[in-house]
């Protein structure tokens, strides 16, 4: 885990609302593992003080790159930065996605962003197996030949059947999943809550592993202020605040303890 | 010439007078990466109660225009967990360590104070009678003077170490309660605590945060920390640990020149680890551009 | 689907829940060229006092991060100085007036109202018992719940008139206050005054204010603010004026879910005249599309 | 007075730290009289929320101008402004200079920005007279050639000598002073405090007429607050507070009763 003062190399629209942004990171950089994040300190955010968090989408020696969609007034600010503007990381953050299980076969399940968290994962797996991503529209399905290029086979899924499979992402795993010997079967899964509830519900059902990139609200995003903890079970039937920015954000779904 | 940043609160020596807030830094770990704990001059820990607690419901904190609410509901584990979880930690280093406490009944100060005192390792209670974040205790004994006094006493009666008691913010007259931690043998008293605040979301009507209300902090309470402080230390020869939207090294001036002997990083470490390193540095610069020997001799210089 | 946006305040009926707050629209002419009077739920007028009164002296006002602290004194024309300089312009209007009075005794109050009373333009009045910047009176009577009762109950044997005491936010219970205006006849209350701060320079050691405190306004309070209007909601019936800090639509929006039936638009006019407009239309644009029928309909919805 | 949001029309280096900002102003414009001023809410200015106060340098049908140094948060913010930015101003603001007396001579006295603040008024005046600037060096006397080319004398004074007279503008301006009948002369001052302070003692010394310009701290720049506020004497022999933003920023000397 670095801080590190750096600049932007690069900022470009990407598809659709999405937009990948590059910075030099020599220091944080060569920290990453796949599933991590980092907390960027957005230049100009006028009256506002927190960091947003941002999985890292690619990583090398020299800088990280950021994918991401403007939703709010933090991520609305960003579309003006231009090379060589100074911004300010704190990076690699959080546990990152383990190692794949002997014998199993990866399984990526991404909506929206999601994919960004995933792209690292699928490039270090040796192992390649079947990404299935989700969007409400083909807009919204992200570096499929990204994934492809990197030897898996994308499954997309799209709420209007522009692209692929019409509905949700299930519509695509489930039929799919049915003639998979299920325990041997391990996703990692990332993007909006739903969805990860949903991969999480069916990992326990048919007894495979889930891994998923839980997305939660942040203000340290070191495992400083707990803010950002979610309800992990604990050996005694009970539960246990465990921190998204710190313990996770990368949680084996039998260890959520769902809320509502 | 070379400036002497060291002060004194109570009993405890610190290096420089720039410590951290309580929850702003967690136990120590979350930081250590990013801030070298043997540059500050004291590190203050999340707030610590009798056992392990839960805390509140998520959302906890929400962002507002230049600052925060937080609604934490002084989640921990308990003054044991916190000895068998981070003293090992801590003790690698050669910094003091403020233990936050607090108790949701008078007992429960005294329990927490019991547990911990045989720990070389903690140096100082501050006593959270203010937070605004538990339904019982808490503020309750922070607004009271009567049970802010006793509350002291009885941690008094616990301890040789510095007691700190940390006062509420929401009170008429803070000088009142300045001289009330004085007369019940606190060795300094720290000022202030995030201030009682809501925000509400007017697509769901509900509230922002899953506990209703929470403490607003960081640049937005400044100028009202700085007037409490000011009010205090005319009110009590205690020092004062200043706190409240500390961002640069300017705003912890002001809050030495208004009377804090020392003062406290809080949610700028969010924004910005590297506040307090800049801060340390900042106050040793302009002590000794304005040719001042030490630290202290800047304290309560306020020509008001 | 039209939104009927008028609430009324006592007897005083406003043709929408939005006035501005007192001492910073003046006494109506100041604005006049850039805001359409008419437009206003009303207009309340800078603090009037018994008597001529100088105020402080300079700097009166001093920029703080998001906000502004003020220590302007309660300078005014006094209430026949009003009534000769300010009334003959503000009759021309359709607008109820609040007049803030303040005083420096308990009579005092009494006073302005007996010399305004007879004036028709005059429709109600605004105890300002939560001024942070005049020495004697002001906050002291609005911190202490005695005195606080005795001047509302004065001010009601001399007026039919609305009256509507202006809380003060430093208080650990603003429920307590909320109960004992509406003990003692007032017909509505205003929360909040600025919150009692200051602010130093570095480099001179004095304060920045000649007053050396003053009052912090803006965004900053708009937190604790909402916290305030939603706890003396659940203390009173009667109908409050929620301000502090209100910027944006959304801003008034939150405080009428908290509690607030009518919003003072303050510092905001400084920035951005056309914030009360831009306030006006965003209320009326977001009840209609949520589908409320009348502003009233949103008053303390807030689900906590 | 009108509050208009408008655009940058050009901004661009003057001389030395000086910068001039000329903005589409068609509303504004046309009302602007010579010694008024706008409040400028700038973009950008971060957490600060105050608009900032500067004269009115030119004026027409279609824009105003400023001349400002960047000396604090505001003016440092408003470096980076471009064409077509957006900007909002309220303007024209204060009572302006008054007409010159039947039978006067014109006499201008500015120091730093000062100059802006006449610039209209020397453009304005029908008679044409002497011109006293002052500066620290030769980079803080502006628009030299501007006022001559509008038919005035002009005697710089600098404190370091680099251009006219060696000295304050007083250096300049007394030695002249002694040869003229001084119940003549009307001085039209915009500067620094001591500057006006100084003009004003010798108005009422040698009585002369002096309209002074006076520089206090603003927040609403409308009459509203009561923030920038200076004694002025009544007939009474007391005095009574005086806002410079509505009651002025121009007031005879002899109205002033200065502090300290
Ligand atoms: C571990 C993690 C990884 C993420 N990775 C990406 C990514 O790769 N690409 C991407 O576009 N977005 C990502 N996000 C979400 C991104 O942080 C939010 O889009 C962003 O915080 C929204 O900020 P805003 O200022 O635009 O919105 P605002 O609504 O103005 O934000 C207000 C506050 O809410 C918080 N917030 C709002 N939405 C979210 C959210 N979904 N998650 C967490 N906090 C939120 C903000 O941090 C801020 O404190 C990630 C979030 C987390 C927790
Ligand atoms: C009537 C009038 C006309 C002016 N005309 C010009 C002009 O033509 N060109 C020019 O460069 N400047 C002019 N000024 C001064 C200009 O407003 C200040 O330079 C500016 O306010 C400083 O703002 P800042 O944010 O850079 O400094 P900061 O120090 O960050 O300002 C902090 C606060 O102090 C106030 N302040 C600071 N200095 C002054 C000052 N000298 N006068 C008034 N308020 C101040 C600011 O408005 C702000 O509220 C004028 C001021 C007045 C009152
Ligand atoms: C997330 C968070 C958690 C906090 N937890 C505690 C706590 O456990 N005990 C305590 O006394 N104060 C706590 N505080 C208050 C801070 O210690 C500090 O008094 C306050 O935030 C004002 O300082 P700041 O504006 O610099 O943050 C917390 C503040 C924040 C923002
Ligand atoms: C310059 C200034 C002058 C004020 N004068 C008065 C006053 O005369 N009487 C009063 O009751 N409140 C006065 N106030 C307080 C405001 O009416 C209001 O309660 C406070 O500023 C909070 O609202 P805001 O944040 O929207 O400004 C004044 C505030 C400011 C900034
Ligand atoms: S964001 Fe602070 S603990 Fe996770
Ligand atoms: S700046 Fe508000 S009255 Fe002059």
């Amino acid at each position: 885990m670095k801080q590190e003062k750096t600049t932007v190399v690069e900022h470009h629209n990407f598809q659709g609302d999405y937009r990948i942004l590059r910075l030099a990171a020599p220091e944080v950089g060569p920290l990453v593992k796949p599933g991590q994040f980092l907390e960027l300190l957005i230049p100009q955010l006028d009256d506002r003080i927190l960091r947003r968090p941002f999985s890292i989408y690619k990583a090398d020696a020299e800088g990280v790159s950021i994918l991401y969609k403007p939703v709010g007034r933090g991520t609305q600010a960003m579309i003006p930065l231009n090379e060589g503007d100074p911004v300010d990381i704190i990076g690699s953050l959080g546990n990152g996605f383990p190692e794949l299980g002997a014998g199993k076969i990866p399984v990526l399940v991404a909506g929206g962003y999601g994919n960004a968290a995933l792209y690292l994962k699928a490039k270090e797996l040796k192992t390649k197996g079947i990404a299935f991503f989700g969007g409400r529209t083909a807009q919204d399905i992200l570096c499929v030949e990204e994934f492809k290029k990197l030897g898996w086979e994308v499954r997309p899924t799209t709420d209007d059947g522009s692209l692929g499979t019409k509905g949700l992402v299930t519509a695509a795993f489930d039929p799919w999943m049915q003639e998979q010997e299920a325990e041997k079967l391990e996703l990692f899964v990332c993007g909006p809550n739903p969805m990860l509830k949903a991969m999480g519900d069916r990992a326990i059902e048919h007894g495979f592993t889930a891994w998923l990139s839980m997305d939660k609200n942040m203000a340290c995003g070191v495992g400083a202020c707990l803010t950002c903890v979610i309800k992990r079970k604990t050996e005694d039937g009970g539960w246990e605040w465990a921190r998204c920015c710190k313990d996770g954000p990368i949680f084996e779904s039998r260890e959520i303890l769902w809320e509502e | 010439m070379s400036v002497d940043l060291s002060i004194k609160i109570g009993s405890m020596e610190m290096k420089n007078p720039v410590t951290v807030a309580s929850g702003t830094f967690g136990y120590g770990p979350e930081y250590a990466e990013l801030v070298d704990l043997n540059r500050l001059g004291a590190i203050t820990v999340k707030g610590i109660g009798p056992e392990e607690h839960v805390g509140n419901s998520t959302p906890r904190t929400f962002e507002t225009r230049g600052g925060m609410l937080n609604a934490i509901g002084l989640p921990g584990p308990g003054a044991q967990g916190f000895i068998d979880k981070y003293v090992p930690f801590l003790s690698q280093y050669n910094v003091p360590v403020i233990v936050n406490i607090w108790g949701k009944s008078m007992e429960d100060y005294g329990k927490v104070v019991e547990i911990l005192d045989a720990v070389d390792t903690v140096s100082a209670y501050e006593i959270n009678l203010s937070c605004p974040n538990v339904k019982e205790g808490g503020s309750a004994f922070g607004t009271d003077t009567d049970s802010f006094s006793r509350v002291i006493e009885l941690v008094r009666g616990k301890t040789q170490k510095p007691i700190i008691p940390k006062l509420a913010p929401n009170v008429s007259d803070i000088g009142v309660f300045a001289k009330a931690a004085e007369n019940s043998g606190a060795d300094a008293i720290s000022i202030m605590n995030s201030y009682p605040a809501m925000a509400i979301n007017i697509e769901t009507l509900e509230p922002e945060l899953a506990n209703r209300t929470g403490g607003l902090s960081g640049p937005p309470i400044k100028p009202i920390a700085i007037k409490l402080v000011w009010d205090a230390a005319k009110a009590t020869t205690l020092p004062i640990i200043g706190m409240g939207g500390i961002y640069e090294p300017e705003d912890a001036i002001e809050f030495m020149i208004a009377g804090a002997t020392a003062v406290a990083v809080g949610t700028a470490n969010f924004t910005d680890p590297s506040t307090i390193n800049r801060v340390i540095d900042g106050i040793e610069t302009y002590l000794s551009q304005k040719g001042y020997r030490s630290a202290s001799e800047l304290v309560g210089t306020v020509k008001a």
